[in-house]
């Protein structure tokens, strides 16, 4: 019920879900603590009004309960920080999966749109360089580096596989943009001379919106181009064989 | 109504309001130089090992320049006893040394600039390195004077872009030079010449004018604050010290010409000037202490 | 203290070259903090007029993305040329409107309004003293502030228009955006910190050392208290920023890489620049003022509350110590909350606890002030009086917002509320029916000190009621909007990202939350006419304002109703010798149910 | 200031004189240590920051008279350096801890 009175978005990852009662918890304690309060100043407003009430009490309320709301309120941030806040973010941060069936892509911002780069079948990315870096080569792909011959980019279509966890590492070429996917509840700036990872596991198949979440310019309202499809497991190996067989080799230049 | 407590100082503060002023701006000024120095820090730390440069400035003006400033210091509060003394005399004359101090150090400071502008750090087309003082500057060639070439085990100290030379070792002075005869570079003049004098074996000598091609160059820059991050916190924190330097000059000075005409009127107020004052000058003393092993050391 | 006499000769004196400043002396050129402290108060309200106009302009782009303003896009389009070709806003005139809205609410409104404008006026008068500690410094931060408004203001006709990198001007995108805007905004940064500097240690050293005899640290009305944290965050925060203003200049004229990062590609290529800087830099230095600047923005405003509600409740405020206690807890620990602002931007977990903690931790100051509010209502007399409507919905605003703020404090809850409409909600929350409302009531409050007359007391009710209705409706649907994915500083309003154009990608925003906007902004444009009502009182009042009949209209008890309306320079025709606690209303065994400071029974 | 007597005044001009030459000796220390052959580079560092701290003690106490102020004075300057101390900490910390640090992994 009060997801929708929230109006929170589908979810469609695992640690999503978290995030989703996480905020929802937090909310019960804001709609609690704003109905007390609200009860309480509404019933001392007509009580205490100056023609029902012209002589005022100099020292008023002598109980001090509010002490203890206070402290509660304390205990209960507490609570949800130390219980929630902090293990989850540890869990996302920290413990981001490694091992072969991990997925794993990386992400260029740039004025106004997304390059992605993937490891092809071998699921290892070749050598990058700054110095090679290019408009044709967004990457710094170094030429000629073998664990890199079927590395292949494309350009607003990230594609991953359902059910698995992707570990993108995420980084901008010209300004600070930030990669934001509502469904995946996942969001990372992106930050030029940077490459921060951040990772989930999509459930759903289907395509999803992929929003750039940071002032980048002028162009920022229309940087909306950018797709993430998630596919079957199967769907994603063949798409990524095929990519690696037709494109790789070919220089990341888009546009 | 007057405003109390001009020269007379509260009792439960013990302080007049000027006093507590300029310490409440001084601890504003802690603050702006505690934001420079923060960044100073975090740019070194965060930068590749080996490329934030050292030993560029010339640590013997340095050093006089730090002597300066701590003359001035002192000179600022023997100022102000001799005016609790009612010497004025002994007050006039520290106060004008504290003023030829402060002009002494800009000077020595705008010199130290003009020298870095003029330094031309040159790359050539195949990676090569020389640098050195600039002669001539036309579309078609340059000439420095004093050619420069590091000693190999102290490797390049600084990269203008850091990506440039990732896979070109810093070139041996032999191999220095595109066409071989122009371009064998020669030891250290000033600057990095400190510590670079004794493991220096090439070259056989000074004043030799080196010319290079354009069109052989590759990259060229001097050493303003766009060089690289080094030369743009120095330059920042430089000048800014400088302006505060100046600024404290100013004030002093004109305490010292016009304002002096206080000191018949109203005393008292003219020695808390002066305590005011120097105590400005005292925190550009103190920033300059830190500033100088910063820069100029480490 | 020196002997008497000398005073009494000082007063003569001074009325003998006092008595007619002139108008240059007396009003433009005024050392006298409540000449300052009025033209802070005028030159801010204009300001706050024109950062909602801004406001307006976008509103009509993001309820009615790329179509043609009516009337006032002709306007634009003489004004600012091709930005607003054809009266449409264009994604750069946006960013430049957004950019300059936050820009000017906060550092040439809010601040001014909250902290110069009341502050210079009020707290002298309340500590008793004859002025500021250093009236010409006062004059010099009133010019700085002027003369950084003017640069702010010209940067809109400059080719290319103002600043496009959000309040916030994250470098790269400051150093990379093609107009000059950028270095004006800098510059006029550097004027605002510069005044707010001078103005900070001004208000600590009067607050220090020019108190009455009498006025100990612990009879302070609350108000001072809170101006005196107030100033010492200003003092203290700012010049970090200025630092960072200083290092961007760099960036921009000097060709330095302070936050530009190696490798930093613009079009493709990499740029022509020695890199090697961090561009989180630039964030860390800003949010270190950012954060201690929102409660800039709050505590005054809370002050004013404070002071209004225990005059219309004819009670002292409840948990007096409390409150100093909270202020005082707020000012140190917003100094170490700051990088809750940087979640995103790759944070270990070490890191973010530490900020999230001091956050929570920060949390707790603000529900006590909150509660010795609330609590101080409970046995009153209330009068519900214009100033008192406003201070009393300060609260439950101020609740909304700030409870708001604690979803965005979790680092994990924020990764899906980070930069949407929620943030939005939440700030305005506390800084648009928080701090604006506790600002209007400061102003009908302190009107009559002024000028010897009331503000209507019909008109004002209908601006409450008409502003605190408008505000909801504005606010509100934000959040819904923020929690179902809307970003912020979407010169579309998000239509790019909606279900309507992307009918087959998950996750794009519904056709209710689009619809949202159009109703957000006839509500916004509302909230506008809805200050008419206030503008006409304001200004009409002067003249035809009912008048006071005695010098403390409202029965107050703080020094400032102690001097004769308005107070003459000097402010007391004798000096005020403070005998009790700032809110001493309905004490038991007094004639009157108010007993001012400086009065012994 | 401890007084204003001609005689505490004359004592406070012979101490600022011990204190100018202790700030010379200190400034030719610190040149001199940056030639020393320390083991590592934070050695240097270290042993130049701490000259500079005891040269800059020697400035702000004794010509900036900080070794009896008073207490307001001390309040302001310490809460002062309470919030450099943080700002370069919290700064520097933050940035170490980031996931990744390099352009690529
Ligand atoms: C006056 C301004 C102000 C104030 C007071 C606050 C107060 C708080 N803010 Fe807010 N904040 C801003 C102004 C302000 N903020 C601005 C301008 C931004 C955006 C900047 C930008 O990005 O452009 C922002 C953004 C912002 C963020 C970053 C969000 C993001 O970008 O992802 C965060 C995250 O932690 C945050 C948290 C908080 C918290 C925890 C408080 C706490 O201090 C709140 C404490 C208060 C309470 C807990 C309320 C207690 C009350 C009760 C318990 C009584 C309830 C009673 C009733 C309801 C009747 N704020
Ligand atoms: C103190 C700060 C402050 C205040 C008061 C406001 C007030 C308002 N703001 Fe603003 N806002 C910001 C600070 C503020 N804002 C900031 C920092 C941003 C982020 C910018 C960025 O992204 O970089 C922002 C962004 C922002 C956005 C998001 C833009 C985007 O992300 O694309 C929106 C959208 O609706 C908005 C709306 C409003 C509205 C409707 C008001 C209303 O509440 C306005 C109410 C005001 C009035 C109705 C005027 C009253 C006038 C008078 C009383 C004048 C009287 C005059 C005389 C007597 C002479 N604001
Ligand atoms: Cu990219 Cu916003
Ligand atoms: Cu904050």
């Amino acid at each position: 019920m009060f997801e929708k009175l929230l109006s929170l978005p589908v979810v469609a990852s695992e640690h999503g879900k978290d995030v989703d009662a996480f905020i929802i918890y937090i909310h019960w304690l804001m709609g609690f603590l704003f109905v007390i309060w609200m009860a309480y100043f509404l019933y001392v407003l007509w009580r205490f009004r100056a023609s029902k009430n012209p002589k005022a009490d100099h020292v008023g309320v002598r109980s001090h309960a509010s002490s203890w709301l206070e402290g509660v309120v304390a205990l209960i941030e507490a609570v949800l920080l130390l219980a929630f806040a902090i293990p989850m973010w540890a869990k996302i941060v920290d413990q981001a999966p490694e091992g072969p069936e991990t997925n794993n892509v990386r992400v260029m911002a740039q004025q106004f749109g997304w390059n992605f780069m993937y490891p092809g079948p071998d699921k290892t990315f070749g050598a990058q360089d700054l110095e090679f870096v290019t408009s044709d080569n967004k990457f710094g792909q170094v030429p000629d580096d073998e664990s890199g011959a079927d590395d292949f980019f494309t350009y607003n279509d990230l594609r991953v596989p359902a059910g698995k966890a992707t570990v993108f590492q995420i980084s901008s070429l010209d300004v600070i943009h930030s990669f934001k996917v509502i469904a995946l509840r996942i969001c990372q700036d992106a930050i030029p001379g940077l490459s921060i990872p951040t990772w989930a596991t999509p459930l759903k198949e289907g395509r999803y919106q992929i929003n750039c979440a940071q002032l980048c310019g002028n162009g920022h309202t229309s940087m909306t181009l950018g797709f993430m499809t998630v596919e079957s497991p199967e769907a994603f190996d063949a798409w990524v064989a095929e990519k690696a067989l037709t494109t790789a080799g070919e220089d990341a230049g888009f546009e | 109504m007057e405003i109390p407590y001009v020269t007379e100082p509260r009792k439960d503060t013990g302080l007049y309001n000027a006093k507590v002023g300029i310490w409440l701006f001084l601890a504003s000024e802690v603050m702006l130089f505690g934001g420079f120095f923060s960044a100073y820090i975090l740019l070194r730390v965060g930068s590749v090992e080996g490329t934030w440069p050292t030993e560029l400035l010339n640590v013997p003006i340095g050093t006089f320049n730090t002597l300066v400033l701590i003359i001035s210091s002192v000179t600022v509060v023997l100022a102000w006893s001799a005016l609790k003394l009612k010497q004025f005399g002994r007050y006039k004359f520290f106060q004008a040394i504290t003023i030829i101090c402060a002009l002494i150090f800009v000077c020595v400071k705008s010199y130290e600039y003009r020298d870095k502008f003029t330094h031309y750090d040159v790359i050539l087309n195949d990676g090569t390195r020389v640098d050195g003082h600039l002669v001539e500057k036309t579309d078609e060639y340059i000439t420095l004077s004093h050619p420069l070439s590091y000693p190999a085990e102290k490797g390049i100290a600084y990269r203008p872009i850091a990506i440039e030379l990732r896979d070109n070792p810093p070139a041996d002075a032999e191999t220095a030079g595109h066409d071989g005869d122009a371009a064998a570079a020669h030891p250290a003049e000033e600057g990095a010449d400190e510590h670079a004098t004794t493991s220096d074996s090439h070259g056989d000598g000074h004043g030799h004018d080196l010319t290079i091609q354009m069109a052989d160059v590759k990259k060229m820059t001097n050493w303003g604050p766009w060089a690289n991050t080094y030369f743009a916190i120095y330059f920042t924190m430089t000048a800014l010290h400088a302006l505060h330097v100046i600024g404290g000059a100013l004030v002093i000075a004109y305490l010292w010409g016009p304002g002096a005409k206080m000191w018949k009127t109203d005393p008292e107020r003219y020695t808390n000037r002066i305590e005011i004052s120097g105590l400005f000058w005292h925190f550009v003393d103190l920033v300059w202490i830190f500033l100088f092993p910063v820069l100029y050391l480490l | 203290m020196e002997s008497t006499q000398t005073h009494v000769q000082d007063e003569t004196a001074h009325d003998a070259h006092h008595h007619d400043p002139g108008f240059w002396r007396g009003y433009i050129f005024s050392c006298d903090h409540k000449v300052i402290g009025i033209q802070y108060g005028v030159t801010s309200l204009v300001f706050l007029l024109f950062g909602f106009l801004l406001m307006a302009s976008m509103r009509w782009s993001i309820a009615y993305p790329e179509k043609p303003v009516p009337v006032v896009g002709k306007v634009l389009e003489a004004v600012l040329g091709d930005t607003a070709a054809g009266g449409i806003i264009s994604y750069d005139l946006y960013n430049s409107f957004g950019a300059m809205h936050g820009t000017i609410m906060v550092f040439l409104a809010i601040v001014p309004l909250a902290f110069a404008a009341f502050g210079n006026y009020v707290v002298p008068l309340q500590i008793g003293a004859v002025d500021m500690a250093f009236p010409r410094i006062n004059m010099a931060s009133f010019q700085f502030y002027f003369i950084g408004g003017i640069v702010m203001f010209a940067s809109f006709f400059i080719p290319g228009g103002a600043a496009q990198a959000g309040w916030t001007s994250y470098s790269p995108l400051a150093s990379a955006i093609p107009t000059d805007g950028q270095t004006f905004w800098l510059f006029g940064m550097v004027f605002l910190i510069s005044s707010s500097l001078l103005g900070a240690v001004n208000f600590i050293a009067t607050i220090i050392q020019l108190r009455a005899p009498g006025m100990t640290w612990m009879r302070m009305p609350w108000f001072v208290w809170v101006q005196f944290v107030t100033a010492f965050l200003l003092l203290l925060a700012f010049p970090p920023l200025e630092a960072a203003a200083v290092m961007q200049i760099m960036d921009k004229l000097a060709g330095t890489s302070f936050f530009l990062p190696t490798g930093l590609a613009i079009g493709g290529q990499l740029a022509d620049i020695s890199g090697g800087g961090s561009p989180l830099l630039y964030q860390h230095l800003f949010w270190f003022l950012g954060h201690p600047e929102v409660y800039v923005l709050i505590l005054p405003a809370m002050g004013i509350v404070a002071e209004i509600i225990a005059c219309n409740t004819r009670k002292p405020i409840w948990g007096y110590k409390s409150l100093v206690y909270a202020s005082l807890a707020i000012g140190f620990i917003s100094f170490i909350v700051w990088a809750h602002h940087m979640y995103l931007t790759g944070m270990g977990t070490k890191i973010s606890t530490f900020f999230q903690t001091t956050t929570m931790i920060i949390s707790i100051p603000s529900v006590i002030i909150l509660t010795c509010l609330f609590i101080s209502l409970w046995g009153g007399s209330i009068r519900f009086n214009t100033p008192m409507l406003f201070a009393l919905a300060f609260l439950p605003m101020f609740g909304i917002g700030g409870l708001t703020g604690l979803p965005l404090g979790f680092n994990f809850s924020d990764i899906h509320l980070h930069d949407t409409y929620y943030v939005i909600a939440h700030f305005h929350y506390v800084v648009a029916p928080g701090t604006i409302f506790g600002l209007l009531a400061g102003v009908y409050y302190w009107y009559p000190k002024m000028t010897g007359r009331f503000m209507s007391e019909f008109w004002g009710r209908v601006h409450f009621w008409s502003s605190f209705v408008f505000m909801n409706l504005v606010f509100q649907p934000m959040f819904a909007q923020g929690m179902s994915g809307m970003l912020r500083r979407m010169a579309d309003g998000g239509a790019g990202y909606s279900i309507a154009n992307n009918p087959d990608a998950i996750g794009g925003l519904s056709d209710k939350m689009i619809g949202l906007n159009i109703s957000i902004s006839h509500a916004a444009w509302a909230l506008g006419l809805a200050q008419i009502p206030f503008i006409l009182n304001f200004f009409l009042s002067m003249k035809y304002g009912k008048k006071i009949e005695s010098d403390n209209p409202w029965q107050a008890t703080t020094l400032e109703w102690q001097t004769p309306t308005p107070p003459p320079h000097g402010n007391f025709t004798s000096e005020p010798k403070v005998v009790r606690g700032p809110y001493d209303y309905s004490l038991p065994g007094a004639k009157e149910d108010f007993v001012p400071q400086n009065q012994s029974a | 200031m401890s007084g204003h007597t001609p005689e505490e005044i004359h004592q406070e001009v012979r101490r600022y004189l011990w204190v100018f030459g202790l700030l010379i000796i200190g400034t030719i220390v610190t040149v001199a240590a940056s030639y020393l052959d320390l083991p590592s580079f934070a050695w240097t560092v270290a042993l130049a920051l701490l000259i500079a701290s005891v040269k800059g003690f020697f400035v702000a106490g004794y010509f900036m008279h900080l070794m009896d102020e008073k207490k307001m004075v001390y309040g302001i300057l310490g809460s002062t350096v309470f919030f450099v101390i943080g700002l370069m900490f919290l700064t520097i910390w933050a940035m170490s801890d980031p996931p990744t640090n390099t352009i690529y992994p």
